[in-house]
């Protein structure tokens, strides 16, 4: 609806404006950070990505989540500027834990930002969050940051919440990338506002299998199947690399690309739990909607994390954030 | 004839550069479109757009100081692998001009083996991973060898252009193993590599600057 | 995804074990009930209404909003017999409030249910939401309830949970009603599973205003304008017959009708916020979200009501609901 | 001749209704989705599946009876406007055949005038606003005059198949005003309503029930 140049712009100031109480934007510094500090110092955390994949990460600053969000232009990665603002902004002398998803230019600019950073005397850790099992695992480099992105910020929050240290709140952190796996698939291309058309051409009868966010299409094209093969392709692999078998416990994810409708996700979350349930398996806590998409995709993404009784336990502990919100 | 750049040349060969991917913007973005995320373009061309400005008020001596000014307003604008790779590349010319006011081909090699070495390393990625190394790598060579054939600065970069464009050309047969197009394996062959694209007009653009100069230097 | 005719049972299937603590899935009785019962007992809320506009309402049962909800078959009405079950177990002994949203369908059948039930000797109370002011005034047999729906329920939800009678509940509510209006706009037209089409052709350039949910088209197409004209178009009318001007206090909801990605509702919004605030009015409140739907429909729903200071209370109390959780 | 339904015979026309609307389920949603939301079709015959599985096993000896169980089976099965407004009808005539086994075209009249008095009521509609009471009204319309010329039951239900057929057609011409095709005004002109397309096949249906009817009193 708007002219390229300001969409992001735009949709920060519409987010600082509905949620004026949990967060700032703050122009300047192009970041998101959390209205205000907490009373006790305590570690900072801070992540960023291109944008359009809304509401990852802005949507998620806030208590109990990330204290700033770097926001890029549509699908670009954040400049160094703006990941040192963050991390000024988010050093309250105890560290600072860079949740990176692991995409070249994330790595890149996070990791320049770092060097400088620690040189200006500030502790800085970094995770790198791959669970996108659609590519084998031998080959780490192309396993994308997706929905595991979310849970690292949810529960590393809440341990930095809870007063742990740096290297604690950074395996908790790792801990949680290690235990998740994520699939994706997805019917279309977005369209982005430089484009102002679809990215790719997809027929309609058929659909992408190993689909990521930022417009990425799948790396295997397939005939349109039921739901039911949907949740299938979703669970598989995430089930033989998590041993679902064994690990019987899990917080499973499931989030629309953009426009997929709430009607679908549900029905779709529905069928995986059943599939799970069906193996002994449990999903203790599920989270369903729009939580990191790719601009007006119509697709998912299932993310699967082994929910032992401490990452339960701070991942239901409280959070207020624009995109997640309870105990609060 | 030109035998060493200083700032205001370098200056030249950028806004040079600057120009002709904002002219490529699109170009650039259809390009990244078939193996990426289609904004390649854009993501350049801001970085190019915000260099011109910059350039209104910038006043460098040294070649060193001029580079990491250039790396940095890159590194700072673009965002993206691009915007870091190409900052990369700059800074490491800075590094190996430092105090210095002229750099002659040897000096302008050895910039450009650290600034693709820079990027490699950054990057992560070798010849034939299909990314933009996979122009600027052979235009480095070139250069390598015109240092000692003892060419002159103009006709090193006629022939580093030429490497660059065929470089640049070579990725369509190649499958990307970084960058979004790696997510896509085997169906990003047949399309040439946007960064490719626009190293190949960085190597190119810098023969027009020495070709057209008009510094004291000349 | 899946075949028409299971579509809306697997939605509710996978609702309920999505949130297993706060809701249930009657299947005998086809009806979403919140899964305990408040130990106090207090007024109940039920509301229903077609499938297809998620997360209406199913997604709003739970402490401090809904005790029931009956959803019908896609863009279908419920029938008595759902709405009489979730009357009966709504009703703790104080009385039922029926959320109807000004649907002949609905009135129609809410009605039968309510004479049905006096009889049975449990109190009823009804309210009609009609707050969609793209009819004018005179034609209020075609303004349909829209995102007003979500306040009654809400708002009035809160008041039965701190303890009010049928009567004030009933009050509350239509409180809520008259000091509240919507107008939507849409660029396309949703695909139902039964058609498997669009209901209606849309050129690509153009987009239609008064749009409402369940599939409606608007009444008035136009050629596509900037998302400032849009925002103009949205305010317009609501701020003539609430009058902004003397009114300066607001809560707003945006909500996507089921395809809008979260970047351009949060746009929209902010420029929504903005304009209001040049004219000295304040968005005290804001909701953004997939709200209100019309399955994949690519469009919002603007909705304002005046927040005085019981009603702003009431909306902030806590709530627990699949869709809509705070303070708790 | 047939002179008088009684249960055996109301269960035909139901059952012949009720085929004929599954038969026409697609066109009928087509319809709607020109004027409305694309499921009336689905709807009617959501309640016309419901209705043929408990004729299996439902036994009525009273019309009033009869028409109760087939007004609720309606009322709980097929929802949005058009159940409560079909269901209505039924519930309308049931109460005019209560405790009798049989009816003749007086009462069948006197039926099918509350019926459609209990829509209009129910739906707060008149004639021309484009709904399923302008098929509905012209038929009562002409059974009414049937009753007066003494017509045989058949003769009369031709007539009324007629007057309904007719009156469905001419909602073409109208401008909604009632149920979701009001909210296009004037766009919903030059569409049949779908809800007076299944009210035709309703009386249509009868019609049909009459002339084919095996029944003892026949
Ligand atoms: N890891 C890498 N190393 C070297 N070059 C890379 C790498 N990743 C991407 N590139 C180059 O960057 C180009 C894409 O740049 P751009 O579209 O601006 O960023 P992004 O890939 O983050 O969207 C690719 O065409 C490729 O030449
Ligand atoms: N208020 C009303 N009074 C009488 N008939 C109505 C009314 N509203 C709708 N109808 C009839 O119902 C038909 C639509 O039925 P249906 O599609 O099943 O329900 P809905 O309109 O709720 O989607 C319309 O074509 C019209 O004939
Ligand atoms: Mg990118
Ligand atoms: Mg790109
Ligand atoms: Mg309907
Ligand atoms: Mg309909």
């Amino acid at each position: 609806m708007n002219a390229p140049e300001v969409v992001v712009t735009e949709y920060l100031l519409g987010l600082e404006a509905a949620h004026p109480e949990v967060i700032e934007f703050n122009q300047e510094s192009r970041i998101i950070q959390r209205r205000s500090l907490p009373s006790q110092p305590k570690v900072g955390l801070i992540s960023g990505g291109g944008s359009g994949c809304e509401p990852m990460h802005s949507g998620y600053v806030g208590f109990g989540g990330l204290d700033a969000a770097c926001p890029g232009e549509i699908f670009t990665s954040p400049v160094p500027a703006q990941i040192m603002a963050a991390t000024q902004r988010a050093n309250m002398g105890r560290g600072v834990l860079y949740v990176i998803k692991n995409f070249g230019g994330e790595i890149m600019n996070f990791g320049l930002s770092a060097e400088i950073m620690k040189r200006k005397g500030i502790e800085i850790s970094k995770v790198v969050v791959n669970d996108d099992c659609s590519f084998p695992a031998d080959q780490l480099d192309r396993r994308r940051g997706l929905g595991a992105t979310i849970l690292v910020e949810k529960i590393a929050g809440a341990a930095a919440e809870r007063g742990d240290n740096l290297s604690q709140v950074t395996a908790i952190a790792k801990k949680v990338i290690a235990n998740s796996r994520s699939f994706g698939i997805a019917f279309n291309s977005c369209t982005t506002p430089k484009l102002g058309r679809p990215i790719f051409e997809m027929p309609e009868d058929e659909f992408d299998i190993g689909t990521g966010i930022g417009g990425d299409r799948g790396h295997l094209r397939s005939k349109m199947v039921s739901a039911d093969d949907i949740a299938d392709i979703l669970i598989k692999q995430p089930a033989l690399e998590l041993d679902f078998a064994s690990n019987k416990r899990l917080i499973v994810l499931l989030s629309g690309l953009g426009s997929t409708p709430s009607i679908e996700l549900y029905t779709l979350s529905g069928i995986i739990q059943k599939k799970l349930e069906s193996n002994g398996t449990l999903a203790v806590r599920t989270l369903v909607g729009n939580l990191i998409t790719s601009l007006d995709s119509f697709g998912v993404i299932a993310t699967f994390l082994i929910a032992d009784e401490e990452l339960l336990e701070l991942y239901d502990s409280p959070i207020n954030t624009p995109s997640l919100r309870w105990g609060r | 004839m030109t035998k060493e750049i200083n700032v205001p040349i370098a200056q030249d060969w950028l806004k040079e550069f600057c120009n002709a991917v904002i002219g490529l913007e699109d170009y650039l973005n259809e390009l990244d479109a078939a193996v990426g995320d289609g904004e390649h373009g854009s993501n350049i061309s801001t970085g190019a757009r915000t260099l011109l400005e910059e350039f209104k008020s910038s006043h460098h001596e040294e070649l060193g100081d001029f580079f990491e000014f250039v790396g940095m307003t890159i590194i700072n604008s673009v965002g993206g692998a691009s915007g870091a790779l190409y900052g990369t590349f700059f800074l490491r010319l800075s590094d190996i001009t430092a105090n210095k006011s002229s750099a002659d081909l040897a000096v302008i090699t050895d910039a450009f083996t650290s600034g693709l070495q820079g990027i490699m390393e950054l990057g992560g990625v070798k010849p034939g991973d299909k990314t933009l190394v996979d122009a600027l790598e052979p235009a480095v060579s070139s250069l390598v060898v015109s240092v000692k054939n003892s060419d002159d600065l103009l006709q090193a970069f006629s022939k580093a252009h030429y490497a660059a464009e065929f470089g640049c050309a070579a990725t369509a047969q190649m499958e990307a193993r970084k960058g979004r197009g790696s997510y896509q394996g085997q169906r990003s062959v047949g399309h040439i590599d946007p960064g490719a694209t626009s190293m190949a007009a960085l190597v190119r653009t810098f023969s027009q600057a020495i070709a057209t100069d008009r510094s004291p230097i000349a």
